[in-house]
């Protein structure tokens, strides 16, 4: 849940009194056209705008009734709690085993067993623990986009976050794999809150159960997807759906 | 027991940033050092006046000018040679194995050390071209020696003109040489101009090479066959065969400052580049 | 059409020009080094250290194991030093601190190596003789010496290295709760390992190449170190010392010397190479 | 089929690979002169590659080969001796992202009448103002022509890049998405522009947006991995697609 989020670079305002919430167990998903400041608002929800020289936030992010800018948040742990997958497929230059169990093993020093276990629980979780049980210490690089994108959803929730940002996560992979992604998401959501950033607004359509549409940092409409597309309150949604620009 | 990750990398932290502090501190005494004891002897007498007595009285003048002989025909010799091989690298020619031959090449020269680049000036100029210890000897194997830090640099400037640049020009219909002498050179000016500006900055601190190749002459250079003896050279002479520490931390000043002058200049200019091209 | 294509051969001639020098510096040293060696015999040569040209004994070795000692002693104090600025500066310093520490580091590699010889000689080595003993020019000083020269060095190839792991790697990792360092550690440093690899190599090259700083302060004896306070005479400095008086066969075991380390940079700067490619 | 003559641009089976990647597939189409001709197909379909053979761009990259042939009226241009260098005169080419380059406004639109000998002043004011005046930009960079071309919005950056080329004063212009980092109102300038245009120029427009293509164009040609699956007027090809391919991608379920 955001309250009044603005969120500056230097003098530029990226985000503008944004107000919205996100509820549990679905796929909301932002639209928008480029530099509208959808991936801005992902990156605010763990905090990774933090990395940015000169970012000055104003307002609230609720996650589960917590401020997440509140003085006794570790930053470390929120990023566990809120996982992302990011528009390229980022794997390590390490094993696919190493990557996966990356997470678990900063955040401690599990015994093998239960790495063992949790890298079967979180690649049989993004469905590819057939393709790549025999082999595991194979360089991550060598997997297509697609497994690569795949892994990285692994690694995350190797660490068991409860919210997963996606930005962009099909931008970089064929038709075949996008859809094979997005029936991915479709499965993970039954337990996880999945918010995602997406410039392909037959992908949001298809992919999620609510929509936020953005324009020049503002978040112009949120609602059910059907009604976003199928009814927009705001002509400028209605523009971008249609085609207007973009 | 294992150590929490955000105590861990506190600890690191302060043990990097204590052996950074360590670097700076080194040079800071460096600069420090050189800038008390040898400033004070600089003057415009030292800076104008013959030496005499071997370097023990008198100035640094023919030694000034020496240096910017040699320096200025070095930086002469290799600019077009590394600025014509940096265009050919980057723009005509597909990598393959003429590039990989010519980049290790330069490469290769770059690691050259500065005794083995004097023995080869020594035995080809001096020996046998017979142009004996002379400001040209120095300033022909010094280009040899600048000559992979201009290509580097030069290479890099080209490369880092925006490809948008050439696209727009080719199909605007420009040849290849239009579109390298009006556009591309032009805007990698400010690059290569950095890359021969630490050229300079290499040639005033070398020694090794100049003292096989220029010889040690104390005397104002006219000819580019007469033997000079470059401030590093001087000063060498000066604090190793114990002859006036006074004057040996006056050139070391004069050297270094300009030496620091150049570099600083040339990494303005290689600022205010990366800010252009974002 | 015509005139590109001589615009073309025009430049490619230039190109060549690095090549050609590297040739000819190659082809120089070995015509004038090379009959010494075969003459001598390679064995006498590099595993003898009877070293006194003028009555014809021309052994290296006191040298060789010269060079290698005062290198090594180079890299024990240059590559942590090096290292945690290049860390420092490419992970953790705030990129305004960035903008002033970066210039300032590479400053040091515009100070002429005379000078850092001079300074050796001024303030290093009495501090050696007066709190180690021994005669102060030395193994260590020399160390010491080449291990500050060689800083710009590794600083720069490995903060290059550093800045060339790409940023999705760490957004990745911290995505994932770890902290700075953690990152650094499992991530950005084995990604860049090869090229930091590259820096020490490179370093090292530069270490061994040196000359005039080193014959400032190491003392300059023919011998076989047994301590690191014992003074030593390097492959550089035996070259540079006898160079201006050396004639005759005398001479040819100078480039004989310079053949040796030619040799022994090669072989560094080629496998620098090799690993840098392998990325 | 059209007749022979009042053909501009004429291919004919034409594959191109980068490599081992065929990125074209026995492409053959004919372009009239003053039409509007639209490529739409979804990312790396092969329309941008397509475009670049047409001024012979592609040879810039490194490791392509081409089969077939491209005839400009009636000349080989795929032929080992054309002049490219005049043919891309005579083709000129706008791409996606505005390329000024960095030199002043009037210069970016004097250099390439200089270069084919266009000298004296007044000549070359003449060129720089009608281009300009064609592009639509006239009235808002007239008083700062000496301006560095880096100092104008995206959207005028582009139009500058469009009347640069028109003070080429080419037969063909090549547009690759010429619009798609643009807002809607510099996008409804450029598509202005170009239906003024067509009047005396043969134009060929890439473009990922369909309704851009439904909008601007006179004839498309929808290409899917490199093969094209279907040609015709826009309008029939919008309303009565004849491939089930082509209805998917105009009603958005890929690309």
């Amino acid at each position: 849940m955001l309250r009044r989020l603005n969120l500056f670079y230097g003098t530029f305002q990226a985000l503008k009194d944004i107000d919205a919430t996100f509820p549990r167990q679905a796929i909301t998903a932002l639209i928008g056209p480029s530099g509208c400041g959808k991936s801005t608002l992902l990156r605010t929800l763990n905090r990774m705008n933090d990395l940015i020289e000169g970012v000055r936030i104003e307002g609230q992010v609720l996650i589960d009734g917590q401020d997440i800018f509140g003085p006794d948040v570790v930053l470390t742990e929120l990023r566990k709690k809120v996982g992302m997958v990011f528009q390229r497929p980022n794997p390590f230059p390490l094993s696919i085993y190493d990557n996966v169990v990356y997470g678990p093993r900063l955040h401690g020093r599990p015994p093998k067993a239960e790495l063992e276990e949790i890298l079967g629980r979180a690649l049989t979780g993004v469905q590819m623990w057939d393709e790549v049980k025999d082999r595991l210490k194979t360089s991550a690089l060598s997997l297509t986009e697609e497994q690569q994108q795949r892994l990285c959803i692994a690694r995350l929730l190797a660490v068991s976050p409860e919210i997963l940002l996606m930005d962009e996560p099909c931008s970089a992979l064929d038709p075949m794999a996008t859809l094979r992604i997005e029936e991915l998401m479709q499965e993970l959501k039954k337990n996880y809150t999945i918010i995602i950033v997406t410039h392909n607004m037959q992908q949001a359509a298809r992919a999620s159960d609510l929509s936020g549409f953005m324009y020049l940092g503002e978040l112009i409409e949120l609602g059910p997807t059907g009604e976003i597309f199928t009814r927009p309150q705001d002509s400028r949604t209605e523009d971008y759906i249609t085609g207007k620009y973009g | 027991m294992r150590l929490d990750p955000h105590l861990s990398q506190r600890l690191v932290k302060t043990l990097l940033w204590t052996l950074t502090g360590v670097t700076l501190l080194i040079l800071i005494f460096i600069i420090v050092d050189i800038a008390v004891k040898g400033l004070p002897q600089v003057t415009w007498a030292f800076l104008s006046q013959d030496s005499t007595d071997m370097g023990r009285a008198g100035g640094i003048f023919p030694t000034i000018v020496a240096t910017a002989y040699i320096t200025l025909l070095a930086i002469l010799l290799a600019s077009p040679l590394g600025v014509g091989t940096a265009i050919y690298l980057t723009e005509y020619t597909r990598e393959g194995w003429a590039t990989r031959i010519i980049r290790f090449g330069s490469e290769c020269l770059a690691g050259v050390p500065s005794i083995i680049l004097g023995l080869f000036g020594f035995v080809l100029f001096v020996l046998k071209l017979g142009l004996g210890w002379s400001v040209l000897s120095g300033a022909l194997t010094l280009a040899i020696m600048v000559l992979p830090i201009i290509i580097r640099t030069s290479e890099e400037a080209i490369k880092a003109v925006p490809q948008d640049y050439r696209t727009a020009c080719y199909s605007l219909g420009m040849s290849q040489w239009q579109t390298v002498t009006r556009i591309v050179l032009p805007s990698a000016l400010p690059g290569i101009t950095t890359g021969i500006m630490l050229s300079i900055g290499r040639s005033l601190g070398e020694t090794a090479v100049l003292l096989f190749t220029a010889g040690a002459a104390l005397r104002t250079p006219v000819s580019v066959f007469d033997s000079g003896r470059t401030m590093a050279v001087h000063f060498y002479i000066l604090a190793r065969e114990g002859i006036s520490m006074p004057n040996a931390y006056g050139t070391a000043a004069v050297l270094v400052i300009s030496i620091l002058l150049i570099n600083i200049a040339a990494y303005t200019l290689m600022q205010r580049l990366m800010k252009r091209y974002g | 059409m015509h005139r590109e294509k001589f615009i073309e051969r025009v430049l490619l001639l230039l190109a060549l020009s690095s090549v050609g020098s590297l040739a000819l510096i190659t082809i120089f040293i070995f015509l004038e080094g090379f009959p010494l060696i075969l003459s001598a015999g390679l064995k006498n040569f590099i595993l003898s250290s009877h070293w006194a040209p003028t009555k014809g004994h021309f052994g290296i070795l006191a040298m060789i194991i010269s060079s290698v000692f005062v290198t090594l002693g180079a890299m024990v104090i240059g590559v942590p030093l090096g290292l945690s600025c290049a860390i420092v500066l490419a992970e953790f310093s705030p990129p305004r601190l960035k903008m002033v520490l970066k210039p300032t580091l590479e400053l040091l590699a515009g100070i002429p190596s005379v000078v850092y010889g001079f300074l050796g000689v001024i303030w290093l080595v009495p501090l050696i003789r007066n709190y180690l003993g021994g005669p102060g020019l030395s193994l260590l000083a020399a160390s010491i010496i080449l291990g500050i020269m060689i800083l710009p060095t590794v600083i720069s190839i490995s903060i290059d290295a550093l800045t060339a792991v790409p940023d999705l790697y760490r957004d990745g990792s911290l995505a994932l709760g770890a902290t700075r360092w953690q990152t650094v550690r499992r991530v950005v440093l084995p990604a860049a390992s090869s090229g930091i690899i590259t820096a020490i190599i490179l370093g090292m090259g530069r270490a061994i190449g040196e000359t005039m700083a080193v014959i400032m302060v190491a003392g300059n004896a023919l011998q076989i170190p047994t301590s690191i306070l014992d003074p030593v005479r390097t492959l550089t400095s035996n070259i540079a010392l006898e160079l201006s008086y050396a004639a005759g066969r005398h001479r040819e075991a100078l480039f004989a010397t310079g053949i040796v380390l030619f040799i022994i940079i090669m072989i560094l700067n080629l496998s620098a190479t090799l690993i840098a490619r392998r990325r | 089929m059209t007749q022979e003559s009042e053909i501009k641009i004429r291919i004919e089976d034409l594959s191109f690979f980068f490599g081992d990647f065929q990125a074209l597939d026995g492409v053959t189409l004919a372009i009239q002169p003053q039409e509007i001709f639209g490529l739409m197909g979804p990312a790396k379909s092969g329309k941008s590659t397509l475009l670049r053979v047409l001024n012979r761009m592609c040879d810039l990259i490194v490791g392509v080969r081409m089969t077939g042939g491209v005839w400009l009226d009636g000349e080989d241009i795929l032929a080992p001796d054309c002049d490219v260098v005049g043919l891309r005169r005579r083709v000129g080419l706008v791409l996606s992202r505005p390329t000024p380059l960095p030199r002043s406004i009037y210069e970016n639109l004097a250099l390439a009448p200089r270069l084919a000998g266009k000298k004296g002043r007044n000549a070359l004011d003449e060129v720089v103002e009608a281009s300009l005046k064609a592009a639509q930009l006239w009235g808002e960079v007239k008083d700062r022509l000496q301006e560095s071309a880096l100092k104008l919005s995206g959207g005028q950056q582009q139009r500058l890049c469009l009347a640069r080329t028109l003070a080429m004063e080419p037969e063909v212009i090549l547009l690759d998405e010429p619009t798609s980092g643009l807002d809607p109102i510099s996008t409804a300038k450029i598509e202005a522009t170009l239906l003024q245009l067509k009047n005396d120029y043969t134009i060929v427009l890439v473009s990922n947006n369909t309704k851009q293509i439904a909008r601007a164009t006179d004839r498309v040609a929808f290409l899917l991995m490199g093969h094209i699956i279907e040609i015709g007027d826009t309008k029939q090809v919008f309303t009565v697609p004849a491939d089930q391919k082509t209805d998917d991608y105009i009603s958005g379920r890929f690309g």
